[in-house]
């Protein structure tokens, strides 16, 4: 028994590192410097029934320790994803997590009953938290009995475990989560990015074609950490954890905070061998820390102590 | 396309604000085309996000390739602080460069713009080495800025335009062409949009190939960060991707 | 006239540079460093009623391009603060802004009735956002209602104009502004710290001995500036805006977006000057951007460009 | 107090993971008081925050001071990587250091632990250069962390203890305390807050001064970052703040 495999609902994995949605495309680039088999999962970009252009450029720009970004879930709709995207992934020994987008709730629930389908594809992650649509989205993700609803409708026509991704830009990030768990989600992702703007020195004007974008990188993580923390002491789902993680020891704060399995995002573009790095990484740090398996570092910043929902 | 950390070989200031700056590594190795670029990750942490800088010259023999780069914000701030013996973290080479298919004999037209003239240098040393008769026509803001002059010259007839009459003829790349009125089968261009825009309506009578710059995420293709419209699909979902599809596009295949 | 005069409600600026509450105690110890007279105005620490030790310490704690602090509202008690803090500070000419702070309506009631008697005392600035209080504090801050009621209340009390300092820790934080302004706030200023946390690294528990702590600095600089702009566009109140200013161009960033003045926090521990510094260097910004005042700068980021709500 | 960019005159790693960094500016003319220390800024950026660093020594004939430091995270690291000529931003002096009130012929007891002992320095040779006579008793984990030990030699007696033994005697310093059982008018104590506690209860024969480390902000004194009780009022709203009214306090004065 390997001492990063994990189990989660829908979910075999070799080790807790995933690249985040959007973050990794569908693997095409990254598949030609590294095998794709060495990641515990894969979230691919979001999916809309349609395809989508998404935002006009600029789409990116940098604030300290982090980015901003404003794609507007680009992508080439679900026949495309499906027919071209997830095949060509499938030479892959690696789950798929399909991230799951739209503006109403028949959006979602077409996408994911479609896509739940599809072989390769072990899990959903319901994005309820894109900040970047300007349609209807924000209720979704902020929401609690929205976002109940909205779970509620898509597990119904899923085959697969559901995931759901929380935003940070809310109040009561654990209402969200207790409604989502209520809504009968399989699990929770978090977090997405936190709104925010920058603007060009001399102008004045927001560099983001968009004027908002999500921010996301290691400025967040703090935000991140606190928010998990909060989750994982009131909801009993399995949480995948993101935002700023570029090392083996961030992976190790998030999975102590209570997170079972980790995505990285924004750090794939800063070194798009980070992932498998840390994969690498990982053991050693584990024998720093005398601990043979991952786990039992699961939830140890918790004021009860562990918290092991979720066995290798 | 490899991540290497590279050393320094060669870093000066070139011109008002204009570094030059030669990086020795194996990386060269998988360097060619021009007009392709590498991605540089500046600092340890700050900033965050890599910097796209075009390859301005490959020299396979010594394994080391040079850029040139304008100091602009925080990255190329910093990166004009780095000094010989110094490492720095390339990921490269990426995207696609200039086609050099032109035969012996044929005629070039390269011009470029600003902090988009150093990619040409490197497409130029390669098409004079085929046999290519090459014409610059290099824009800049004023005199102090402007570098290369020499090197250009060496390889073919150059012309200079500055905006404020500094250098060579007053005006854009634009008014001088139209003034020299030059013959040539293809033409290469590296420079602001508002150039390559003025550009594509200018030189409607032969093949032309641009280059294009774009806030970048990835650098590789995976994050949707670089993405233009079609002109053959101006307002709908077709695209091509700066970074990896470019950052060299046939003149008149991309929205401006 | 000055190029950096401005005039708020209860203020005659010299310029829109104060140092943030909390990050200047009552003036003091930077007193030996420079003439507070220098500064447009100051925020002085949070006061409430009685006199509060904090929480126990570690009290901060460093992120990327931030740090997290949980000082627990320390402070001498309303009646030291008048007594000795203010009766101090009376020997600058520079207009104080007192923070007022509680767990419960009646302390907020007391602090603001008589802090705005005091001579030098020229507005209050509400703090409803106070991460690192736990009894009640949150609701103030999350759920527009009650935030309008206070600030009435308030109102009510106060001889002075009343400014609400708003939590980024929010769904909507329009909805927030849009209620501090029914409740008849003289101004808003923002944004207060987003809740974080971060662990140490050997044995995944919380640094903060408080566990949870509020993120300053420049990570937090686009939350700022994005909640800034799309209340600047909704809200017709004077905003001073606040979140990981550290130069002069940032101060032009926070103007851009609509804020009329603005706050330096987390800065003053990284360069005790920053202040005077900034204050120096914002003449020869304006040189450069090609304008006399620095309200022609004004809300040049925001759709319908200018927000020339408040003159020199 | 003043802000200065200071020059690195020397910077060696003196044992495993601990350096020796002297720097030099006229901030020094204003240092006078051993256990007083700098906030210093290591980055441009990142790191944040300033780093609170004791003086370990004060040389006012060249306007340098000495720090000895430990490489831990994020700051100290790259503090380790700069060169002699480099300058950094230093703030100081900060706090209040050890009183040097001893008179000749008086005894004073120095006990230091790990990178608690560089003030302990400076604050011996103040005291040897008044003619109070002088006993250190240092304590290392190992010794390969151990250092100091010829300078501290040159001014008094001076025993080692070690956790692991491997210098000196094995164990703590107050077990080597109790063991040679030394006498002395005042003592003076800068180490782990273990070890103040240990200390404390150990040493209760006379007065004591100690010095305490806090996470701090400001490091001076505006952002109540740095806060402890005092003992006289164990859970009331009494405080001191560790870089305004220490680092260095009466022992028994604060809750440890
Ligand atoms: C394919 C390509 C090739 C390039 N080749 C060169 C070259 O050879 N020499 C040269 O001087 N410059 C070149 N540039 C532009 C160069 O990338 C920017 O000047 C540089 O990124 C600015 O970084 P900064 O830290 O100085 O500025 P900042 O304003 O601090 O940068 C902030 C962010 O904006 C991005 N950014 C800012 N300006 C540009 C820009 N013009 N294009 C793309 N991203 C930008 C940065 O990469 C960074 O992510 C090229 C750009 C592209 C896309
Ligand atoms: C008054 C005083 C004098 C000191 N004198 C010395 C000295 O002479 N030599 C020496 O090696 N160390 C000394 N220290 C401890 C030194 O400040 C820390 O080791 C250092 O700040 C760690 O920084 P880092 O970036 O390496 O660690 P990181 O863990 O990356 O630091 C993160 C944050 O925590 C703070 N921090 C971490 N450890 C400590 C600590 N022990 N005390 C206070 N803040 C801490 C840092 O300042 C920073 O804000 C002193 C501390 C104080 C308060
Ligand atoms: C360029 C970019 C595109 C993103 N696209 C998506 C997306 O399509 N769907 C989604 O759920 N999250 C998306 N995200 C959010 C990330 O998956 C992740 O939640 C967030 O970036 C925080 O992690 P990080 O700090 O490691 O990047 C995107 C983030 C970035 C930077
Ligand atoms: C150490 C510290 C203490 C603070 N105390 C208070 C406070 O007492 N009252 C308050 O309204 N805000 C307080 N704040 C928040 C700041 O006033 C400011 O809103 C926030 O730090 C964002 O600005 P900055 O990024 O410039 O620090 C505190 C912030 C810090 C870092
Ligand atoms: S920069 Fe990421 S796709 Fe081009
Ligand atoms: S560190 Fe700010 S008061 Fe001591």
């Amino acid at each position: 028994m390997s001492r990063l495999s994990i189990h989660l609902p829908g979910l075999q994995l070799k080790n807790p590192i995933m690249p985040a949605s959007g973050c990794f495309g569908f693997g095409q680039e990254y598949s030609r410097l590294y095998d794709l088999s060495c990641l515990g999962a894969i979230m691919i970009k979001a999916t809309t029934p349609l395809p989508r252009f998404g935002n006009p450029t600029p789409r990116v720009a940098e604030t300290s320790s982090g980015m901003l970004n404003a794609i507007g879930l680009q992508n080439p709709g679900l026949e495309g994803v499906i027919e071209s995207e997830l095949e060509r992934l499938k030479q892959f020994d690696v789950p798929i997590i399909a991230n799951v987008a739209g503006s109403v709730t028949e959006d979602y629930v077409q996408v994911a009953k479609e896509m739940s389908t599809v072989s390769n594809v072990n899990a959903l992650e319901l994005n309820i938290s894109c900040p970047n649509v300007k349609t209807g989205g924000i209720a979704f993700g902020t929401i609690p009995e929205v976002a109940m609803e909205l779970t509620k409708a898509v597990k119904e026509v899923s085959s697969v475990p559901v995931y759901v991704k929380l935003s940070p830009n809310v109040s009561d990030i654990v209402a969200m989560a207790k409604a989502v768990e209520q809504g009968g989600a399989d699990g929770i992702t978090m977090i997405n990015t936190l709104i925010g703007m920058t603007l060009d020195e001399k102008t004045g004007l927001p560099i983001l074609a968009n004027k908002t974008g999500g921010l996301s990188g290691p400025a967040i993580k703090p935000v991140a950490l606190r928010m998990i923390y909060e989750v994982a002491q009131h909801v009993d789902l399995p949480i995948i954890g993101m935002g700023g993680i570029q090392s083996a020891q961030d992976v190790i704060d998030f999975i102590s905070v209570g997170a079972s399995a980790v995505a990285v995002g924004t750090a794939n573009f800063i070194d798009p061998f980070v992932c498998p790095t840390i994969i690498h990484d990982l053991p050693e740090k584990l024998d720093a820390l005398g601990v043979q398996h991952i786990l039992e570092l699961q939830g140890r910043s918790l004021p009860n102590g562990k918290r092991a929902t979720y066995s290798a | 396309m490899r991540k290497e950390w590279m050393t320094i070989r060669y870093h000066q200031e070139i011109a008002h604000n204009i570094y030059e700056l030669e990086v020795e590594g194996t990386l060269v190795q998988d360097m060619n085309s021009p007009g392709q670029f590498v991605h540089i990750k500046v600092g340890e942490g700050e900033p965050l996000l890599r910097r796209p800088i075009s390859i301005a010259s490959i020299n396979h023999h010594d394994e080391a390739f040079t850029m040139i780069y304008r100091k602009e914000g925080r990255g190329t701030t910093l990166l004009s602080t780095k000094k010989p013996g110094d490492t720095l973290d390339v990921l490269g080479p990426l995207g696609h460069g200039f086609p050099v298919h032109l035969e012996k004999g044929q005629k070039a037209l390269l011009i470029g713009g600003g902090i988009g003239v150093p990619p040409l240098y490197e497409l130029s040393k390669q098409l004079v080495s085929k046999g290519v008769e090459v014409t610059h026509v290099l824009g800049f803001q004023t005199s102090s800025v402007a570098f290369y002059l020499k090197e250009f010259s060496l390889l073919g007839t150059t012309h200079i335009a500055t905006v404020d009459g500094t250098l060579g003829s007053k005006g854009f790349v634009t008014d001088c062409l139209r003034e020299k009125n030059i013959d040539y089968d293809e033409y290469y261009s590296c420079g602001p949009k508002v150039m390559l825009k003025a550009l594509e309506e200018t030189l409607t009578t032969a093949n032309g190939y641009i280059s294009l710059e774009e806030r970048m995420g990835c650098g590789i293709g995976a994050c949707f960060a670089c993405v233009c419209h079609r002109q053959s699909d101006p307002t709908g979902n077709a695209y091509v991707k700066v970074c990896s599809d470019g950052p060299v596009f046939k003149a008149g295949e991309v929205v401006l």
